[in-house]
């Protein structure tokens, strides 16, 4: 199982899934209709290290974080 | 070195601590970067989220970056609420000379505003607003978006 | 507003009063610039002469041009001498947004660098050396050597 | 009569001569040794104005200023 986890402004609880990669939890994410307006804007980390592919694998008790577009300052 | 504080930040005791920390390491240049929250469209203030882990390591990947032009780096910012006027980040560089720190607090406080964990919120009629018309996608972002 | 000192400046004093002279004028960006003289080649110090008629109207003329850009500037310099490790110099921006502090931060500093009317020497074996290799001719110089 | 002043690292003291404009000071000038090593660097100010030509008139009372090359900060 692996986590995902929201970031920021975006209202939802961690929910927890079977996935072997991101490929998985895209797949998943995009049957929440609550998520759809989210993942085009959302940049991915994987234990707290941002990637850049689908291809990224996940083992037992990962953690995805979803972070929407940023402003500090 | 990297502070966070529950809303605003005390701009003093942060520029003259820091000044003080690098006084003596030979540094010609100190450029801190102070931003305000200014009073616009009626908001009695912003209030920031922030994702400390990822804030953390993008901050020390900057000082990795910063360390073989001599240069070194310092950030406060603030969780929570900023009333209008109040100060809610400060980034500074402490270079030898004046070339590099001009460069690197430019280049430093852009990729801040593009890059680091942080969200921002309008405190506006006692509500809390994300402002994502104001907002950046972080590089990399839409990943999980795709055509499937 | 420009500001001479005999000796070192007091950089926590100048940073906190200049930050509160203008903390409800609803700035968002406030950029220091503090130049530090540097331990190098056995100097004890720097030493500054400053002519203050042309300094003030250089500094009015740099005022004049922010204005339009919602910009204000703030300067101050010592005169006489100040030792290692001790400031000497420190401009600052004030503006709405941050791209017009940073870019004005970095031109007034520069421009500072080769026209304000301010000699430096080096403090060194209880002499007082003009800097003349680090020096520069501000821009028309050579009137009155030309050709006649 | 003018009066002539030199700044920082220039060891002189000031100067009053007649002249009608920079030109005459330049001539001046040049036929002084103790001045020919300033005058390739410095710029020139007319009652704390900087100016760019030796047709620059003069009148009585005025004070001509050498600035040699500077460095703040």
């Amino acid at each position: 199982m692996v986590t995902i986890e929201f970031l920021g402004p975006i209202q939802k609880a961690p929910l927890t899934l079977e996935a072997a990669s991101l490929r998985d939890v895209a797949e998943a994410l995009k049957n929440d209709g609550e998520m759809s307006q989210w993942l085009e804007s959302c940049a991915v980390a994987v234990n707290d290290t941002l990637v850049a592919t689908l291809d990224t694998p996940l083992k037992n008790g990962d953690k995805v974080s979803l972070l929407p577009p940023v402003c500090g300052g | 070195m990297l502070e966070l504080y529950d809303g605003a930040l005390n701009v003093p005791e942060i520029l003259t601590r820091w000044y003080a920390e690098e006084s003596s390491n030979n540094y010609g240049a100190y450029i801190p970067f102070v931003g305000t929250v200014r009073e616009e469209e009626g908001i009695e203030g912003l209030s920031f989220d922030v994702y400390e882990p990822i804030l953390t390591s993008w901050f020390e990947a900057w000082v990795a970056k910063a360390a073989p032009l001599g240069a070194t780096l310092k950030m406060a910012h603030s969780r929570g609420d900023v009333l209008v006027h109040e100060s809610s980040y400060i980034a500074a560089v402490f270079s030898p000379k004046r070339r590099v720190a001009l460069e690197t607090i430019e280049a430093f406080v852009e990729d801040f505003k593009a890059s680091a964990p942080i969200w921002k919120y309008d405190l506006k009629n006692g509500q809390r607003l994300y402002a994502r018309d104001r907002s950046t996608p972080i590089e990399g972002s839409g990943l999980l978006g795709g055509k499937s």
